[in-house]
């Protein structure tokens, strides 16, 4: 095993590409260190991120925020104008794990671990989120909704590095909100969850939405329909009602540990209502 | 023994006062050593290899390929640890537990160790051990495994207890019964009859710091072991027994032990530690991860309870019965036969009647947890108690009041109670301001008793006061949540002294004689008791010491205050020596002054608690908040008020998390699905409210300052005050625990659809 | 394997340790340097026991590799009292008993003290949220809190 | 002479009889006794039963005298967390 902790993108992809055996990429750790403690994983290599030059920043561009790979969900927490504009991402990436996880863990991790559970994924897919990925033919930029593929699995090629996750700049009378259910109030992974992402019209009408439910099905869903439903409505009951219905119907979840089929249904679309309500307050909605 | 143990009502100087502990500096500043703390010169690491199967026969196990591997110093298997038991059962259970002898019994189940110079070395070479298993059925759930079809896990096993001996073996090992009068001729006096069934899920006691100890076995048979346990002089016994080593020159240091209640009263590692360490000829560390923790240590029993009690619309209750199932791992235990004995036990009853049944399943061998077997009984009795005082349009504590035991009442499990607090806490409870505090939509209250026994047991202290007067004590029972500091003031207090003269440390088992384990809430009922009598040893000496300086007989010579006192006219100018004095010139008054006291502490009282709880549930999730919590709690005399007080608090937590979402949930393969903190969820501190308490002292009659243990009765109320204010927030009879919100929820949509 | 050399900043000294590239922090300072004052509760970064601060933020040391210390600052319990002078969150938790068996007291410790710099005057409920990846299972955390809260005070009061 | 009362699963071996009349004057005789009538006692007694005198438990204490007229009950010797 070696560990190595390149000072550019380039010699990270290239690090990665000519691997001969697994290699995995450190940026907070709070999934890999877990995944080999386990004995799930044994990389030959392990590639540190974080001393890459701008992967630990944040910048505010003329079309939004970048925020870097190996930023911890704590200083994406503590950056007023990402809380301002995006409240829902900060507020979902402020629920993986505890403070101490919070100090570490990035949405980067969070999006490329590809669990369908994952806290922040609900609300960058709902949020229109992309993700720049960095690999040995090049950069793209891609809809983070791509990025994973199944539980544990992504769409990354051998030698790809996300580097930064992209989020638009923020319209008047726009709002996004995150709701996860855990039986516990803090530590839990998400038994199901939901993320709404609105726009209003002058007249405070919904123009644009986006749904997504985390833990409903293998990857993350981002339910068109449920958007749909809500566009050009100002969240009245029966559109709230047709909401939830659409979101439950939408799931396509398993029975596990942390909960059942029917739970998991039923509490997805009381979230969707929660979080829409929410996102449309904070778009100005009254 | 002339020591008079019986409770003389007296001013209290030092008891009563709440000091800084004694550890305490040590563990707040990191320098404590628990069981992985300690390091010995060459030492290895060990590591064990599991079951990966529920059920299954060891065909063979080869080895061959890790004893090549490089750094494996040891690799050891059942054969490694012959069986010395000589027909003792139990200590044949124990020491399968430890190793797999034939089939592994569940998953996580040891069958081979390993010893090697690193962990990583270590993890490989377990990787190299070849065991070819047999996979068989298995069943873990209690209710199955008692049915006659069920896969059978031992087949010598012939049920114990029925009145004709069974023509087939099953994994019920054994009936009980307990109970008095005739609860038919009860049931057929009742005007209203309640009967239900309830089930609770297995939990863990969720201690944060793993199993862990080094070994190290000398060549000439001479051992020692350092160990995080609650009892090391049990340790010893059993390590000594399993490896067939000379008691005495086992030498067991108890760690600072991170939580036990009750978990740590069981070799698991112990014995494998000791047999890797003698193959390997070095030192063994061996350190359980939190997944081994889980799957192979420690768990309660599941239950399944049918109750049934009867009453008259005056609110008498006139007959209740109990059908108790109480898994108890692969091996044979007792764990029914105390929820039976406990079920009933707060109440006045003329016909009782309770019946248990111990369950073999494919899960890890039940180890005790804080009150055994009381809690899941409590809940199912507590629930019907509740249901029972709703059809007869009683309020719930008042029903309770009518009903409960009292001094002279025949308890549920057999013998008469001398003075009980059972009346006064539920008294205490009707006047608090918590039941008269207004409740908000989806909030409900509910209230619970509970009761467990106290035990008291072989105990064993050394007092020895040093030439400046101040005070070394030596106990033998392990300090689990501040006992060293309770005992110290117990020692201050006898002697007449300063708290801060006294330093109580707790003695490896070569330095003391045998002391029964911290379970049973023992600690610091019995080795206050020892202390007391060793004390008042010393004071004897003390006495001696200050006649022969002042040349007078023994008996005028009166112990005050921490000072000698020669008593009557004559001695009018002798001034009071102090035992600072008197130590000062111990070295010319015949040597070192010390008390000394081996005793076995019986006489233990039962204990008492009534809880308060408000929880609010969300409707459409299912999701409850326990949002003000009161424990009111006989301590009988609370030595050390705010260790009391954190013993009630921490015994209401553990129970605030059994109740809402602690379980073991298994796969259908028989195997653990949630064996970490992430899945297994304990109580985390946004999830509670502060734990308001009430301390009463109703004196314990057979102790000298009116003791009655504290750490155990705490969590006998929570699981049925909780899922009684569940019930009555959402309207709908919770009869199965934890109350996850899953469950919850199926419940709102049962009752919705009719 | 081969061995990672790291020069770091522990409790204010420089400290060089040789540690394998899969080694955690929690192990090389417990295994390697007898810093045993964290302790190992799961190693899944649950329970909060090994907490420790690496540059100003709160970590589980357990999901901190040996060899990404390199060139930083960890704080552990064992810096926490300047000389014989206990900081008043050490005090405070030994008057009001806010610990039993103390295995985990050292990670809330550590938790407390970087919950009070970045807040000196929470409200329970974010001392609550604020502790809650650090697992008690003895005291109920009714006196953890109280003791925070007491600390609070008094050193909002130095 | 005591009146011992023995719980259920115990009665069972004492000849289907919750109540004997026993002459001993201690724990450890009574146990004696108890063993010679009933053969059946002698695995429980090495498993472990207390002795409820007065409702006081004793568990280890066999030279504990039995006062006349004492309410004296048996039951398992129990363990604790």
């Amino acid at each position: 095993m070696r560990y190595i902790r390149p000072l550019s993108i380039e010699d990270a992809v290239g690090e990665l590409a000519k691997a001969v055996g697994p290699a995995a990429i450190l940026a907070g750790g709070s999934d890999l260190l877990v995944r080999m403690k386990g004995g799930f994983i044994e990389p030959e290599l392990i590639v540190d991120i974080k001393r890459i030059g701008g992967l630990a920043d944040i910048k505010e561009t003329a079309d939004g925020f970048r925020i870097g790979a190996a930023v911890p969900c704590a200083v994406l927490g503590e950056n007023k104008a990402v809380r301002k504009a995006w409240p829902g991402v900060v507020e979902a990436a402020n629920l993986i794990g505890s403070k101490q996880v919070q100090g570490r863990c990035t949405i980067t991790g969070n999006l490329c671990n590809a669990s369908p559970a994952a806290d922040s994924v609900p609300a960058l897919v709902a949020a229109g989120a992309k993700a720049v990925v960095a690999g040995p033919s090049g950069k793209r930029t891609i809809a983070v909704e791509t990025v994973p593929t199944g539980p544990g699995r992504t769409s990354l090629a051998k030698g790809e590095i996300i580097e930064a996750i992209l989020l638009d700049k923020r319209p008047e009378h726009a709002g996004d909100a995150y709701l996860r259910f855990i039986p516990r109030t803090e530590m839990d992974i998400a038994v199901v969850s939901a993320g709404v992402n609105l726009t209003l019209d002058d007249h405070g009408a919904i123009k644009t939405a986006r749904v997504a439910l985390g833990a409903a099905a293998p990857t993350v869903l981002l339910v068109e329909e449920a958007g749909q439903v809500l566009v050009g409505s100002k969240l009245d009951e029966a559109t709230l009602e047709r909401l939830a219905k659409i979101c439950s119907g939408a799931c396509r979840p398993i029975d596990d540990k942390r909960g059942t089929i029917e739970f998991r249904r039923k509490v997805a679309g009381v979230l969707a209502q929660r979080a829409a309500a929410i996102a449309y307050k904070r778009a100005g909605g009254k | 023994m002339n020591f008079d143990p019986r409770f003389s009502g007296r001013q209290f100087a030092s008891v009563g006062t709440r000091p800084i502990r004694p550890d305490g500096i040590d563990k707040v500043t990191g320098r404590a050593r628990y069981g992985a703390d300690f390091n010995m010169a060459g030492q290895l690491v060990g590591r064990v290899l599991r079951s990966p199967h529920a059920h299954a026969v060891i065909k063979s196990i080869d080895t061959s390929k890790a004893e090549k591997l490089a750094g494996v110093k040891a690799v050891i298997t059942a054969k490694d640890l012959p069986d010395l038991t000589d027909g003792d059962a139990a200590m044949y259970d124990i020491l399968d537990n430890c190793m797999a002898r034939k089939k592994a019994l569940y998953d996580g189940h040891a069958v081979a160790a390993v010893a090697a110079i690193d962990a990583r070395i270590a993890r490989q070479a377990l990787k190299l051990i070849e065991v070819e298993y047999e996979v068989l059925p298995h069943v873990t759930d209690v209710d199955e495994a008692a049915h006659h079809h069920a896969p059978l896990i031992n087949d010598q096993v012939f049920t114990e207890g029925l009145e004709e001996k069974p023509a087939k073996p099953s994994n019920v090992t054994k009936r009980t019964q307990f109970g008095h009068g005739d609860v038919h001729k009860g049931f057929a006096e009742a005007d209203f009859v309640v009967e239900r069934s309830f089930k609770t899920e297995q939990t863990h006691q969720g201690y944060i710091e793993p199993h862990a100890c080094v070994a190290s076995v000398n060549a000439d048979g001479t051992a020692d072991l350092w160990v995080c346990t609650q009892g090391h002089f049990v340790y010893r016994q059993h390590c000594a027994q399993l490896l067939g080593l000379e008691a005495s020159k086992l030498r067991v240091t108890s760690s600072e032990i991170g939580g036990g209640f009750g978990g740590k009263t069981h070799v698991w590692a112990e014995p494998v530690a000791l047999a890797l360490s003698r193959k390997a000829g070095r030192p063994v560390k061996l350190v359980m991860t939190r997944d081994e923790v889980f799957r192979a240590s420690g768990p309660t029993s599941a239950t399944s309870i049918d109750v049934k009690i009867g009453a008259k619309k005056d609110g008498t209750i006139t007959a209740a019965e109990a059908t108790l199932r109480y898994s108890s791992g692969p091996y044979a235990g007792s764990w029914a036969e105390i929820g039976a004995m406990t079920a009933f036990a707060c109440y006045k009853l003329e016909n009782v009647k309770t019946v248990g049944y111990e369950v073999l399943v494919n899960r890890p061998k039940t180890a005790a947890y804080r009150a055994p077997s009381a809690p899941m009984a409590a809940f199912a009795v507590e629930s019907a108690v509740d249901e029972l005082a709703k059809e007869l349009g009683m309020d719930a504590v008042d029903f309770r009041i009518k009903n409960a035991a009292q001094e002279g009442t025949r308890a549920s499990y057999g013998p008469v109670y001398g003075p009980i607090g059972i009346g006064p806490t539920l008294e205490a409870v009707k006047h608090h301001p918590h039941m008269k505090a207004p409740l908000k939509a989806n909030q409900g209250r509910g209230m619970a008793c509970g009761f467990w026994f106290n035990f008291g047991g072989q105990t064993c202290t050394d007092l020895n006061i040093g030439m400046d007067g101040s005070v070394s004590l030596a106990v033998g029972t392990v300090d689990v949540g501040g006992s060293r500091a309770s005992l110290s003031l117990v020692a201050a207090e006898e002697l007449g002294i300063d708290y801060s003269h006294v330093k109580a440390i707790v003695a490896d088992t070569s330095s003391l004689g045998y002391n029964d384990m911290t379970d049973g809430s023992r600690g610091t009922f019995s080795s206050s008791m020892a202390t007391i009598s060793a004390a008042r040893n010393a004071i004897k000496i003390l006495r001696e010491r200050a006649a022969q300086t002042w040349d007078i007989p023994v008996e005028d010579v009166h112990w005050e205050k921490g000072h000698a006192i020669a008593k009557g006219e004559k001695y009018g100018n002798l001034s009071p020596l102090s035992l600072k004095e008197i130590a000062a010139a111990s070295g010319k008054t015949g040597g070192p002054i010390a008390g000394h006291s081996e005793l076995v502490a019986d006489g233990a009282g039962v204990s008492f608690a009534t809880h308060i709880c408000d929880v609010e549930v969300d409707p459409e999730t299912g999701s409850t908040r326990v949002i003000r919590y009161t424990v009111v709690q006989d301590a009988g005399k609370a030595v050390h008020p705010t260790y009391v007080e954190g013993q009630y608090q921490g015994g209401a937590a553990q129970g605030i998390g059994w109740a809402l979402n602690e379980e073991y949930i298994y796969g259908k393969d028989g195997r653990l699905q949630n064996a970490g903190f992430l899945d297994y969820r304990i109580p985390v501190c946004s999830d509670l409210p502060m734990i308001d308490t009430q301390i009463l002292e109703i004196p314990n009659p057979n102790h000298p300052y009116g003791v009655r243990g504290v750490g155990e009765t705490s969590i006998v109320p929570p699981l049925a005050a909780i899922a009684n204010a569940v019930s009555n927030a959402v309207g709908v009879r919770m009869t199965h625990i934890p109350m996850s919100p899953p469950r919850i929820l199926a419940a709102l949509d049962a009752e919705r659809e009719g | 394997m081969a061995g990672v050399a790291v020069s770091t900043t522990i409790n204010g000294d420089a400290v060089e340790y040789l540690c394998q590239p899969d080694e955690t922090l929690l192990e090389v300072l417990r295994d390697r340097l007898g810093l045993t004052g964290a302790k190992e509760g799961c190693g899944t970064g649950d329970c909060g026991a090994c907490s420790v601060i690496v540059d100003g933020r709160l970590v589980c040391s357990c999901l901190v590799l040996g060899a990404e210390a390199e060139g930083r600052k960890v704080e552990t319990i064992e810096g926490m009292a300047h000389g014989d002078q206990l900081h008043p969150l050490q005090q405070k938790f030994l008057e009001h008993a806010a610990l039993q068996c103390g295995v985990c007291t050292p990670g809330f410790l550590i938790a407390a003290k970087d919950l009070l710099e970045k807040n000196p005057s929470p409200t329970e409920e974010e001392i609550r949220f604020g502790l809650a990846g650090n697992l008690c299972r003895c005291t109920g955390y009714d006196k953890i809190v109280r003791a925070v809260q007491d600390a609070a005070n008094v050193m909002k009061g130095a | 002479m005591v009146e011992v009362t023995l719980w259920g699963s115990l009665s069972a071996v004492a000849g289907g009889k919750a109540r004997h009349e026993i002459e001993a004057k201690d724990i450890r005789e009574l146990f004696r006794k108890l063993a010679e009538q009933y053969p059946g006692i002698e695995p429980w007694i090495d498993r472990g039963i207390a002795v409820a005198i007065d409702g006081t438990i004793y568990r280890d204490t066999w030279s504990k005298e039995l006062p006349e007229g004492a309410e004296i009950f048996l039951l398992p010797r129990l363990a604790g967390g």
